[in-house]
């Protein structure tokens, strides 16, 4: 792991100097509002780059909840997406739509964990607390409803001709560009290439889930948008496979004092993939943190669509999941 | 012709109960695992200062020299830190959430007269001294620069009032 | 005009002022935070909590403003834009501070840059707290500036399981 | 006769802005139920307008506060043209005077996003203009005469042989009415919903002015579609009155039915349609009628 790999990434000034202050354990809150609406995913990768450098195992009964509490979080971000694209349309009705189904999954998620949206669950060696198996119950068949509403989006986004019209050929990008580029999430995604970071099964339970990546050939926006909706759908279903077969056990493994070695991890979120590199000697404060959040590197992107003109230009930058995640804190 | 394809759904939320929820006549709905404000039992503390050292952004700081607690309402992230670390169980999360408030609270709790050991502390790093009173940090804007803006705001009314007596003939 | 306002008071014609309508106007400013309160506040104007049906209006220019909500977290390029957009507010538009962020500055209060809230710019009359406020608590704070109160908090009736 | 055209346009001046707002109410209402909102009560545009007046004055009132005030005055007079029962060419002029001086004042304001509004308004007028004369001259090719009086009065119902012109009066005004038909407002942050880009820069009364003057406007156009149905008979006013409700209702659905198409397109459909269908119709009526 040399040094250099991290010359480029730009560092998070204030996040470094956070660490001079903050111990490890505290950084983790830090990590979780880097972009507040899809803040869990930042503290998981955190956990995962903390728990790796101490070589930390922690219990299977963690892993699921981390993927099931990850999943929801996913869903709300990517039809928070959806609703600010239709935003940008002027399609009121549907942006209203994903809204009511965002709140919905905020829901679940303050009956399961007491907050909306930051969940402060993921802490260094597992979960804080355990899910109520009765509360799990009752919010599957909630996302039943949200999953059929999600639906008539997919066909709302697939079928309207004026959406269709607005959103087709629009920032293409071609398959060969986004293999070679540093592209993830929706952008690559939506012009056939399946990367992501979930099949590696680092982190969270995703090698007993088996899944197949969602991936569009279209490669424009209409493409990118019908990713996004469609992992709404599958998140359900990723949940719903987690409940069943989540064991039982401890959900938290003892984390030495000190961090002492360096990590590198890297999660898949809505807009892209995350990579926290962090390396400590010994000691509770981190001497190094690395972090190049999914809109950086879809960043490098622009200059290769087709077809950008001034007025899409918006709606481009909120597919690719671009200024979504603002990291001078 | 998917002109129309939102039609369908638009009509059943025309006629269907609208989702806004009737939020303050319809009471707050808490639900049972719902994090609103942290709580202290005054007797069982002893002082020991964990809570402060684990709290992210300082907002529970015991103070030994007068025996008591400060809470910075406005600064709790309500994460629940401090309710696992303290040894005695004497912090616990209450399901209220703390109310808009005119000014920033800070609740201050009398703890009781047995003062704990300090070797709880022993095993926990602190910061290094000299970074922690860096004095880069920004000073705030001084009270002066805001009560400049406050004035300015009130000679904008006596400005009016002289222009109005000025064109008034008399 | 200085005619029409003798004919009003002679006569005590109920002047528009003394009408009590029930529309306010809410200036919504966010600092360069984590955007979560941003999204809450969003929340509020949308199917969810609906902050329309109480009569408060989402507006784009502070001279209309009644309220303006300050959230997120305030840094340099912030504070030049809150002074600017205060200046423009009428002299009584009430000003409330949503978020852990914009009260005190929150997790990263003494970090380079970072000002620890937004009372350290513009006078403020209202704090809520709260990372990520939540929805209910800026329903409160928008009903009790504008002097109709509510339940502050406290559950009523059952609660959920 | 005089004390009744009198009268009638007293009732309209006085009455004009109240039905404008109510109707304005049920729109927002309906569009805020057809999205799952739960919609203020209709007469909150009302509460909006009297709360800005409440606020007085502000400072940046500049020339636009006239230009406001001229377009307020065209938009009032064409209200009285018609109901004092003149010629309805007139009326739909005044509309158009009334429209640009709005243009005007929104571009004089300075800001950009204004500027953009008013470029949009002008778009949207030069849109719905061929469709409104195509009605007039349906009126005209079926009784004879442009004075709304003898198009109130007159004989067999209008509605039937002007279906086509119905169609065409109900999606223009539609769309001309509609806020964001031809909107190009480019968020710069994506959550940018306050951005109504005509009365954006524009001092607090000069605004509730610009809202007053388009619920006059408002009040002039239904009361078009309301002359399909007029003639002079209680039960038809009844249906006419019913029917103008029902644009309101409409309206509100029609703004939610689909995202705003882009200048060219909408403005092409625009004439197309009122050219098609408007002669279409008119040849019908010439030759059966």
């Amino acid at each position: 792991m040399n040094k250099s790999m991290f010359e480029t990434t730009e560092y998070t000034s204030r996040f470094l100097q956070l660490s001079e202050v903050k111990d490890y354990r505290q950084l983790v809150y830090a990590a979780e509002r880097m972009y507040g609406t899809g803040g869990f995913g930042n503290s998981v990768a955190m956990c995962t780059a903390l728990e790796g450098a101490a070589e930390v195992v922690i219990p299977e009964k963690a892993q699921y909840i981390r993927t099931i509490l990850m999943e929801l979080s996913m869903m709300q971000e990517n039809l928070l997406r959806l609703a600010a694209i239709a935003e940008t349309l002027n399609f009121d009705s549907l942006s209203m739509m994903c809204w009511t189904e965002r709140e919905k999954i905020l829901e679940i998620l303050d009956d399961l964990t007491g907050n909306r949206m930051i969940l402060s669950m993921c802490v260094p060696g597992g979960v804080r607390k355990s899910l109520d198996p009765e509360i799990l119950e009752e919010s599957l068949d909630e996302l039943n409803v949200v999953m059929q509403k999600a639906e008539t989006i997919k066909g709302i986004i697939a079928e309207d001709s004026m959406v269709k019209r607005r959103l087709r050929g629009v920032g293409v990008l071609a398959k060969e560009a986004a293999q070679g580029s540093s592209v993830t999430g929706p952008g690559a995604k939506g012009s056939g290439v399946d990367i992501d970071r979930r099949m590696l099964g680092e982190y969270g339970a995703y090698r007993n889930l088996d899944f197949v990546p969602v991936t569009e050939t279209g490669g424009d926006c209409l493409a990118r948008c019908m990713v996004k909706i469609r992992e709404v759908i599958q998140s359900g279903e990723l949940i719903r496979k987690a409940v069943e077969n989540m064991p039982e056990g401890s959900i938290r493994s003892e984390m030495p004092a000190g961090i002492n070695g360096e990590w590198i991890a890297k999660i898949e979120q809505p807009d892209g993939v995350d990579t926290f590199y962090i390396s400590g000697s010994g000691s509770a404060f981190l001497d190094e943190i690395g972090v190049r959040t999914a809109g950086e590197s879809n960043q490098k992107i622009m200059d290769r669509l087709e077809n950008v003109t001034l007025e899409n230009e918006a709606l481009i930058r909120l597919t690719l999941g671009i200024d979504s995640c603002l990291k001078e804190r | 012709m998917g002109v129309m394809k939102i039609g369908k759904s638009l009509m059943n939320s025309l006629f269907a109960e609208p989702e806004t929820s009737k939020y303050p006549e319809g009471g707050l709905k808490l639900s049972k695992a719902s994090r609103g404000s942290i709580v202290i039992d005054e007797e069982a503390c002893t002082l020991c200062r964990l809570c402060g050292r684990r709290c992210p952004s300082g907002a529970i700081k015991p103070d030994r020299s007068q025996s008591r607690i400060m809470i910075d309402r406005m600064k709790c992230l309500v994460c629940g830190e401090c309710v696992e670390e303290c040894p005695e169980h004497a912090l616990s999360m209450a399901r209220e959430y703390v109310s808009p408030d005119p000014s920033v609270l800070v609740d201050v709790y009398r703890a009781s007269a047995r003062v704990g050991s300090d070797s709880v502390l022993q095993g926990i790093e602190m910061p290094p001294e000299e970074i922690v009173s860096s004095e880069e940090k920004i000073p705030a804007v001084s009270t002066k620069e805001v009560q400049r803006i406050k004035r300015k705001k009130k000679n904008k009314k006596k400005k009016k009032k002289r222009n109005k007596k000025r064109n008034k003939p008399n | 005009m200085r005619s029409v306002a003798k004919i009003k008071d002679r006569f005590k014609i109920p002047g528009l002022k003394s009408l009590k309508v029930n529309s306010n106007w809410v200036f919504h400013f966010d600092g360069s935070g984590c955007d979560g309160c941003n999204a809450e506040y969003i929340a509020c104007l949308s199917p969810g909590w609906d902050i329309e049906r109480l009569g408060f209006r989402n507006t784009g220019n502070p001279s209309y403003a009644d309220v303006l909500l300050v959230t997120g977290l305030l840094d340099e390029e912030a504070k030049r834009g809150l002074i600017e957009v205060y200046e423009q507010t009428r002299p009584d538009c009430k000003v409330v501070a949503a978020g852990v962020c914009a009260c005190t500055g929150g997790l990263f209060d003494g970090s380079k840059g970072i000002l620890s809230g937004a009372d350290s710019v513009i006078p403020v009359d209202l704090y809520v707290a709260g990372c990520a406020v939540r929805p209910e608590s800026i329903i409160d704070a928008l009903m009790e500036i504008t002097g109709n109160d509510t339940n502050k908090g406290t559950p009523e009736g059952e609660e959920t399981a | 006769m005089i004390i009744k055209t009198i009268l009638s346009v007293l009732a309209f001046i006085v009455f004009a802005p109240f039905a404008g707002a109510i109707l304005t109410g049920i729109t927002r209402k309906i569009s805020a139920r057809a999205q799952g909102r739960d919609g203020g009560d209709i007469t909150q545009p009302i509460s909006d307008c009297i709360a800005l007046l409440q606020k007085g004055r502000g400072e940046n009132s500049g020339i636009q506060g006239y230009y406001v005030k001229v377009s307020l005055f065209f938009n009032v007079l064409a209200g009285v043209l018609f109901y004092a029962g003149m010629d309805l060419l007139m009326t739909i002029a005044c509309l158009g005077l009334g429209i640009i001086f709005m243009v005007i004042a929104a571009s004089v304001s300075g800001t950009y996003y204004s500027r953009l509004g008013a470029d949009r308004l002008a778009r949207e007028m030069v849109a719905a203009a061929p469709m409104m004369f195509m009605v007039a001259i349906g009126f005209y090719v079926r009784c004879g005469s442009f004075d709304v009086k003898d198009l109130a009065m007159s004989g067999p119902v209008a509605f039937l042989p002007l279906l086509g012109l119905f169609a065409g009066y109900m999606l223009i005004p539609c769309g001309k009415l509609r806020r964001s038909s031809f909107e190009y407002r480019m968020p710069h942050a994506m959550y940018q919903k306050d951005m109504n880009s005509i009365a954006d820069a524009f001092d607090r009364k000069d605004a509730a002015i610009c809202e007053i003057g388009s619920w006059y406007e408002k009040t002039v156009l239904y009361s078009i579609t309301y002359l399909f149905f007029a003639n002079g008979t209680l039960l038809m006013t009844a249906v006419g009155v019913v029917c103008t409700v029902l644009t309101a209702v409409l309206q509100g659905i029609i703004e939610n039915i689909e995202p705003a198409a882009d200048g060219r397109r909408a403005f092409k459909s625009a004439w197309l349609w009122a050219f098609v269908i408007g002669i279409v119709n008119l040849v019908i009526i010439y030759i059966i009628i």
